[in-house]
């Protein structure tokens, strides 16, 4: 009996938030407070956003804390099902309701890194650098390769040496800016996931 | 997906074959359980494993894998023969009553037309007899010997419960229990819907098996009904929409790429504008001329002209029949031929079949840029020796790899804004949460800063063939780092004049006044603003069509071909399941997948078809225009329909000294790979939650086939293939049956993929043992259904 | 004056008094874990977390001091003819009225009990404190048998260690004080444990 | 004041292991890896670390092939063992809706409350020295949310509500089974506690421990025993030999050297 906290307790606990939380739930949550511990959402900031792995398509609430204040990065502390959507009306699946560990993740990469012919290691680079190396390597191949007319000497106007793959883990804006990058080098050979 | 997740619930019956929702769509599996609960649906799974789909299933087949289209075809055989097939939608609804041409025919494992030199057919025989004005003739009543349905009748007579049994390996029993259910959606009040995913996709002859099993959906009278349609569930966030923005072969909005030998606009024009072949067909193809200039309009701005036919000839044009698709351009790029890579999120020394050959070919290139979050396999290839190498004995070092490399950190999905195309065609938009960490970059401004440090340079230094490079429009207001909501208004579509956003691709022209990025997409964003992001919750007909929430193309429209759902009077089948019905003056109900003022008489169903009704008879297959069961490239038997004639005599083989078939002698056992629901793909190796779920790579395999080897769970085992070997635990399991396949034994063995050679959690990759095979429409590589050998290591 | 006699060495007096140390404490903070009406005990013996982990270090080094004194006292210890009469007489002991008590040696009947009551529930104290001591390492038919043989044993024992006490400090005067300072005035030797005083005379 | 449940259909699970993984996320638990055991089943137990568990066990159930998978973690028992064995006041509570919650500043990680436990399922972490289990979410009850794995449970499997409805819906599911041809279905809620505060819909009510819950499960006896009799007999023992020595003392007082002959 001491071990139970009873209505009068809560009722007397200066801890406790005023007012009846009766909820759709059906249940009279007033006397559920754990005192011990705060909701660790309860100053977050809510984004909506879609699970980025199976095409199933559930939207997913991030909680991030931080006010984006000129020292503060904010930073994901919880992901979960956002009710809302008829897909998923909050539920998730063991992957997406661990998103969190998707996002903030010591295995992500940070900086662009560079392998030079031969080596056996990645070497940090800066954006500029990689940009105007790749941008450098880019032209070379298709000054070299590029094909204006075939065989029969119509225009065609492709570029067969180079290859190109992605866009399925991306949004249909990447994909649709990819197809103008592709198309634009000449690249025909492109494919996606839904290839496999 | 023709209907969408929502829609399942409305089924009464769900197949699920060549997939395994429960595990790899959990989510979207929910709605089989609703279905199940509100309206006592039925679940049968027929698979190679009892997964856990299979574990709350009301009835679980076995069967081997690569026979699917011999089960279908079966299914289809069942239904004429016991008269279970919708008679009244058959008739109205698809090519059924259609007369093929004479000399049509079905012999041996060949259809007419086999040139056995040139390994391809000549398709004219697989043509309607026409008339005069061009029409297909037909016969309503089905009854001409000719017709697609008699034909039909006829190539499926062989299908029997037994023959089915033979090539599966289930019982006919097994057969027939299954085939009553899921054929018992045949009348205008039940509805079955099919859900598969890869285990269908990845097949020698996989665009034939869901021919397969589009006809038989059409035969049972479930296509365009709420709880029912032909739906893949498929595997990435946006794999729907990258597929919508084009591969090697599609321009955006499945716009057939232009060939060598249409050299102008009007070629291309005169080529992909299909004319219709009824009178009462709509044929909406018919309006390619409106996509494709207001796309080359958004592609080129103001280089695109009337005069110049609107910069058309900038767009790469591959030979009439090459193909530049991944099988073959590794290949090219194996026998170097190619010398750039670029990937975007994209990992295909995990991904891609036959791993030892993609690592040599990735070898062989001068440079390589790779676009991800996280080090990948591919990114990291020339090191495989060392992190990998027990299973690349023959790969080189480092030392000897000349290409050079570029890894690029990028934002992830929280980090960005943009919308992803889910299976149900929704395009959900989702917004940045937080910035990228370190110094990732979003992939628009990677792949912008990269086109516009190309550009400079032609610009500065000219070179080759300036033109598609320097008249592709890219004048975004932060041509660096576009902003993606002004991109999903290009997309959309506008009035060039005044700049009207597009409420839909009706308005778009073919003069060139509007733009539109993809057609398809046309109304995603309005004058009335971003219509991916809505969040209305009302669902007017009680079908889970949530027409407010999000936005779903084509034009908001959440169940394709639902004009089939209805009668010749325009009154639904199921009066109590109506997606959308004509009430004397107008449509009601789901955006109407017809014209919306015509009167239900007035037009087929199937607008986009030149028919104007769904094809059981399809001549744009290259293996023939009806399904026939063809066996793996890989069998542990022969076909036993017609030995001489095993696979899919048009399957794309490569036979490269990289590309090794194997026989059944050597390697006598059937493999599968697949996901489990523990992980996601090759990402959540990195991820502690999944790392923990399942640390470890296993080899799952029949208690039966354990106890002949010796084998116990736990113990390594070393699985083999023509191409390469993984090694892990493992799995013994009373859940793959061993089965009886023409008069033997054969055992299956199943490896889930998901680990690699980096990662939290490391393991084998299981495409160490697939074959380069492809099925020849779609160039989907088989994964499922390949010989190994498996021995105690 | 009275000869004094030795009654305890210095050796026998300081396992003892590490046997009764050791005992106080756990019986004060396993009194603490018997009863929430107890758990005022966990404050006064160090707090219920320290108590946790100094409970069993604190029964651990009783069950060792024990068994040495358990090794000099055993052969003492052995309960003849004579103890059982004593037994059978002690309410009459208890009673003050010695008639028909027979005399006791070094140790009288009682306190062999005593010594037997308390080696054995040490035993299980011992061996149930051990299990309760690792309780994620153990199999749980170990557990469930200990969690309530621990506190049986230690009923029995506290049972036993009250009449110890009372009797040692209050009933018989100079008890105490041969267990402190180690000796006894022959007169108390000869009263309460005449056969030991005449073995002791003899020699 | 109402009580709160957690249905769980094992009817409807199909082993998604969301519910193990949105509890892990909820309560910010360490991962850990595991060693390969020859099944689905993420890890051979519970553990301090991970307090919801999915049982999967591959078995044959009247001829027909079953893979049964069944959640697994802390019942709330209306009578329950782990407060009735824990000594340290308030480390342990029942809170008036039900939940067993653990206040783990009042933890003394002494693991009685496992013995006690008739379901085996705290845990004590060797690293921290207190014991671990589910709480039901009890900060999130408190807002008006559910229970991270009930909210995350894609199949409807999981089902959160105050005790009554659920007891209905439970018995309602039950007859479902029993209607689709499962004799023996039926709903375990052990009433050898007083009734679980998580109910489980099982189509073989019959046999329990085929999903890996005991079959008749009880506050272990001599946790009984202990907490019962033996308290009344140590009582009466120590209270007893206290007033009797009193008692002996004010009659008898101490021996008198003279006494002696």
């Amino acid at each position: 009996m001491g071990n139970t906290i009873d209505r009068r307790q809560f009722l007397q606990s200066s801890a406790v938030r005023a007012g009846a939380v009766v909820t759709a739930l059906g249940v009279d949550l007033r006397p559920a407070i754990a005192a011990a511990r705060e909701l660790k959402i309860s100053r977050t900031t809510q984004t909506n956003s879609v699970c980025p792995y199976c095409a199933v398509g559930c939207s997913v609430i991030i909680h991030t804390l931080g006010d984006k204040a000129r020292n503060v990065h904010p930073t994901v502390v919880h992901i979960e099902g956002d009710p809302d959507s008829p897909v998923n009306r909050g539920t998730l699946c063991s992957k997406g309701i661990s998103l969190k560990e998707f996002v903030v993740n010591d295995r992500r990469l940070t900086r662009p890194l560079h392998r030079a012919p031969g080596s056996s290691e990645w070497k940090p680079v800066s954006w500029d650098d990689a940009f105007a190396k790749m941008a450098r390597l880019i032209k070379d191949t298709r000054d070299r390769t590029f094909v204006e007319k075939d065989e029969q000497g119509r225009e065609v106007n492709r570029l067969p040496s180079v290859a190109m793959i992605g866009g399925c883990t991306d949004t249909n804006e990447i994909n649709y800016l990819l197809s103008k990058f592709r198309f634009g080098l000449g690249i025909l050979s492109y494919e996606n996931q839904s290839r496999l | 997906m023709t209907n969408g997740w929502t829609d399942v619930s409305n089924a009464d019956v769900i197949l699920v074959m060549g997939g395994n929702p429960a595990e790899n769509h959990p989510v979207g599996f929910r709605f089989v359980m609703e279905a199940r609960r509100k309206r006592k649906a039925k679940l049968v799974v027929v698979d190679p494993r009892f997964n856990r789909t299979a574990a709350v299933a009301d009835s679980y087949t076995p069967m081997r894998a690569g026979t699917d289209i011999a089960f279908l075809g079966g299914l289809i055989h069942y239904a004429i023969e016991n008269k279970l097939y919708h008679d009244e939608y058959v008739k109205l609804h698809t090519n059924a009553p259609f007369l093929v041409k004479e000399g049509f025919d079905f012999a041996e494992g060949y259809f007419s037309g086999w040139d056995g030199a040139a390994k391809k057919y000549d398709r004219a025989s697989w043509q309607y007899e026409t008339d005069a004005q061009g029409f297909a003739k037909v016969d309503p009543a089905l009854e001409h010997p000719r017709s697609v349905f008699q034909l039909m009748k006829k190539h499926y007579a062989r299908y029997t419960p037994d023959a089915v049994a033979n090539i599966c390996g289930c019982t006919a029993e097994e057969f027939r229990k299954a085939a009553a259910v899921i054929c018992s959606t045949g009348r205008a009040d039940r509805a079955g819907t099919i859900l598969y995913a890869l285990g269908w996709t990845q097949h020698s002859h996989a665009v034939q098996l869901i021919h397969t099993a589009a006809m038989l959906q059409l035969m049972l009278g479930n296509i365009g009904m709420p709880g029912g349609g032909i739906n893949a569930q498929r595997g990435h966030a946006n794999i729907q929409g990258s597929t919508d923005m084009g591969s090697w072969n599609n321009l955006p909005g499945y716009l057939k790429i232009p060939r060598a030998n249409m050299a102008t606009l009007d070629d291309y024009l005169k080529a992909n504008t299909p004319k219709p072949l009824r009178p009462n067909s709509l044929n909406y193809w018919g309006n390619t001329p409106k996509f494709m200039v207001s796309l080359l309009k958004a592609y080129y701005g103001k280089h695109a002209a009337k005069e110049n036919g609107f910069a058309y000839g900038n767009i790469p044009k591959p030979g009439e029949t090459e193909n530049y698709g991944w099988g073959q351009f590794f290949d090219k790029m194996h026998k170097g031929g190619i010398e750039g890579f670029i990937s975007f999120g994209m990992n295909p020394v995990a991904n891609g079949p036959n791993t030892p050959k993609m690592l040599d070919a990735l070898s062989k290139l001068k440079w390589m840029i790779v676009v991800e979050n996280f080090e990948t396999e591919t990114a990291a290839f020339w090191n495989a020796k060392k992190l990998g190498g027990k299973f690349y004995p023959t790969f080189v070092d480092p030392a000897q790899i000349q290409t050079e490399a570029f890894l690029l950190p990028a934002a992830c999905f929280a980090e960005k804004d943009g919308a992803f195309v889910n299976s149900s065609r929704w395009l959900q938009w989702k917004r940045a949460a937080l910035p990228p960490p370190g110094d990732a970059k979003p992939d628009q401004e990677i792949m912008s800063r990269l086109f516009l440090a190309v550009r400079d340079l032609y610009a500065k230094e000219g070179g080759k063939a300036p033109a598609p490079l320097l008249e592709m429009n890219w004048d975004y207001t932060n041509p660096r780092n576009p902003s993606l909501e002004e991109v999903a208004r290009e997309v959309n579509g506008r009035e060039i004049a005044g700049g009207r956003q597009l409420n839909g691709f009706g308005e778009l022209k073919d003069d060139g006044s509007t733009l539109c990025g993809n057609w398809i997409y046309s109304g995603s964003w309005t004058e009335a603003g971003n219509m991916m992001a809505r969040r209305g919750q009302d669902d007017p007909t009680g079908l889970g069509i949530y027409p407010n929430w999000s936005w779903s193309w084509p034009a908001n429209r959440r169940i394709l071909y639902n004009r089939a759902a209805a009668n010749a009077q325009g009154q639904g089948w199921d009066p109590l399941r109506t997606p959308l019905r004509w009430d004397g003056e107008r449509w009601r109900g789901d955006v109407p997948d017809y014209k919306a003022d015509a009167k239900p008489a007035d037009y087929g169903a199937f607008i986009m078809l030149p028919e104007g009704v769904a094809k059981l008879f399809a001549a744009d297959l290259v293996e023939g225009p009806f399904p026939e069961h063809y066996e793996p490239v890989e069998s542990p038997v022969p076909n036993p329909l017609h030995t001489n004639v095993s696979s899919n005599p048009m399957a794309t083989v490569f036979h490269g000294p990289l590309d090794k078939l194997g026989d059944a002698k050597s390697y006598p056992y059937v493999a599968i790979t697949y996901r489990l629901t523990e992980h996601f793909h090759y990402w959540t190796k990195h991820v502690a939650s999944g790392s923990e779920l399942q640390s470890n790579f296993f080899v799952e395999l029949p208690e039966e086939l354990a106890s002949a080897k010796g084998i116990e769970g736990g113990d390594i085992v070393r699985v083999t293939s023509a191409r390469g070997s993984v090694e892990g635990p493992a799995l013994v399991t009373k859940r793959i049956r061993p089965l009886k396949v023409a008069g033997q034994t054969v055992y299956q063995i199943g490896i889930p993929i998901h680990w690699g050679f980096i990662g939290r959690v490391r393991g084998p990759l299981v495409n160490n043992l697939t074959p380069s095979a492809y099925d020849p429409n779609s160039g989907t590589p088989e994964y499922k259904g390949f010989l190994v050998n498996l021995e105690k290591a | 004056m009275d000869k004094r006699v030795e009654r305890f060495s210095a050796p026998e007096r300081l396992t003892h008094w590490l046997v009764a140390l050791c005992y106080l404490y756990a019986a004060l903070s396993g009194l603490a874990l018997w009863s929430r009406a107890m758990w005022w005990l966990a404050p006064v013996t160090g707090g219920g977390e320290n108590l946790r982990a100094w409970h069993p270090v604190a029964g651990a080094v009783f069950a060792v001091v024990l068994a040495v004194q358990f090794r000099r006292w055993a052969a003492q210890m052995k309960i003849d003819a004579d103890d059982r009469r004593w037994l059978a007489a002690s309410p009459r002991y208890a009673m003050h009225d010695e008639t028909g008590v027979p005399e006791s040696g070094r140790f009288n009947a009682g306190q062999k009990m005593l010594f037997w009551l308390q080696s054995s529930s040490a035993v299980v104290l011992f061996a149930t404190g051990i299990v309760l001591w690792f309780p994620e390492s153990m199999p749980r038919a170990a557990r469930l048998a200990s969690i309530l043989l621990h506190p049986l044993a230690a009923v029995a024992s506290m049972g036993g260690i009250i009449v110890h006490i009372y009797m040692t400090t209050i009933v018989v005067q100079g008890a105490l004080h041969a267990m402190t300072r180690g000796y006894v005035s022959q007169a108390w030797a000869r009263s309460h444990h005449a056969k030991w005083y005449r073995q002791l005379s003899d020699r | 004041m109402q009580t709160v449940a957690k249905l769980i259909d094992t009817s409807l699970c199909i082993g998604c292991k969301a519910c193990e993984v949105a509890c892990q996320q909820w309560n910010d638990q360490e991962y850990t890896l595991g060693t390969f055991q020859n099944t689905y089943q993420t890890m051979p137990d519970l553990a301090p670390n991970f307090w919801n568990l999915i049982k999967f066990r591959e078995t044959e159930i009247g001829g027909a092939q079953s893979w049964l998978m069944t959640k697994y973690q802390c019942m709330h028992c209306a009578d329950a063992g782990c407060i009735k064995a824990c000594p340290s006041p308030g480390a342990i509570v029942q809170l008036g809706n039900g939940i067993v919650d653990f206040n783990r500043d009042n933890c003394i990680g002494c693991g009685y409350c496992i013995t006690g436990c008739p379901f085996d399922v705290p845990r004590l972490s060797p690293k921290t020295k207190k014991v671990y289990k589910c709480s039901l979410c009890s900060d999130r009850v408190a807002v008006g949310l559910e229970p991270a794995c009930i909210k995350t449970c894609p199949t409807n499997c999981l089902t959160f509500g105050s005790r009554t409805d659920l007891q209905f819906l439970a018995a309602k599911r039950a007859e479902e089974l029993r209607a689709d041809g499962f004799a023996g279905a039926g709903v375990y809620d052990g009433p050898g506690v007083g009734g679980t505060n998580v109910l489980y819909v099982l189509k073989h009510a019959g046999r329990p421990e085929e999903y890996g819950l005991p079959k008749d499960p009880t506050i272990p006896w001599t946790v009984s025993l202990w907490k019962g009799p033996l308290k009344w007999l140590g009582n009466t023992v120590f209270i007893g030999g206290i007033l009797t020595a009193l008692f002996h003392f004010v009659k008898f007082g101490p021996k008198e050297e003279h006494h002696r002959g």
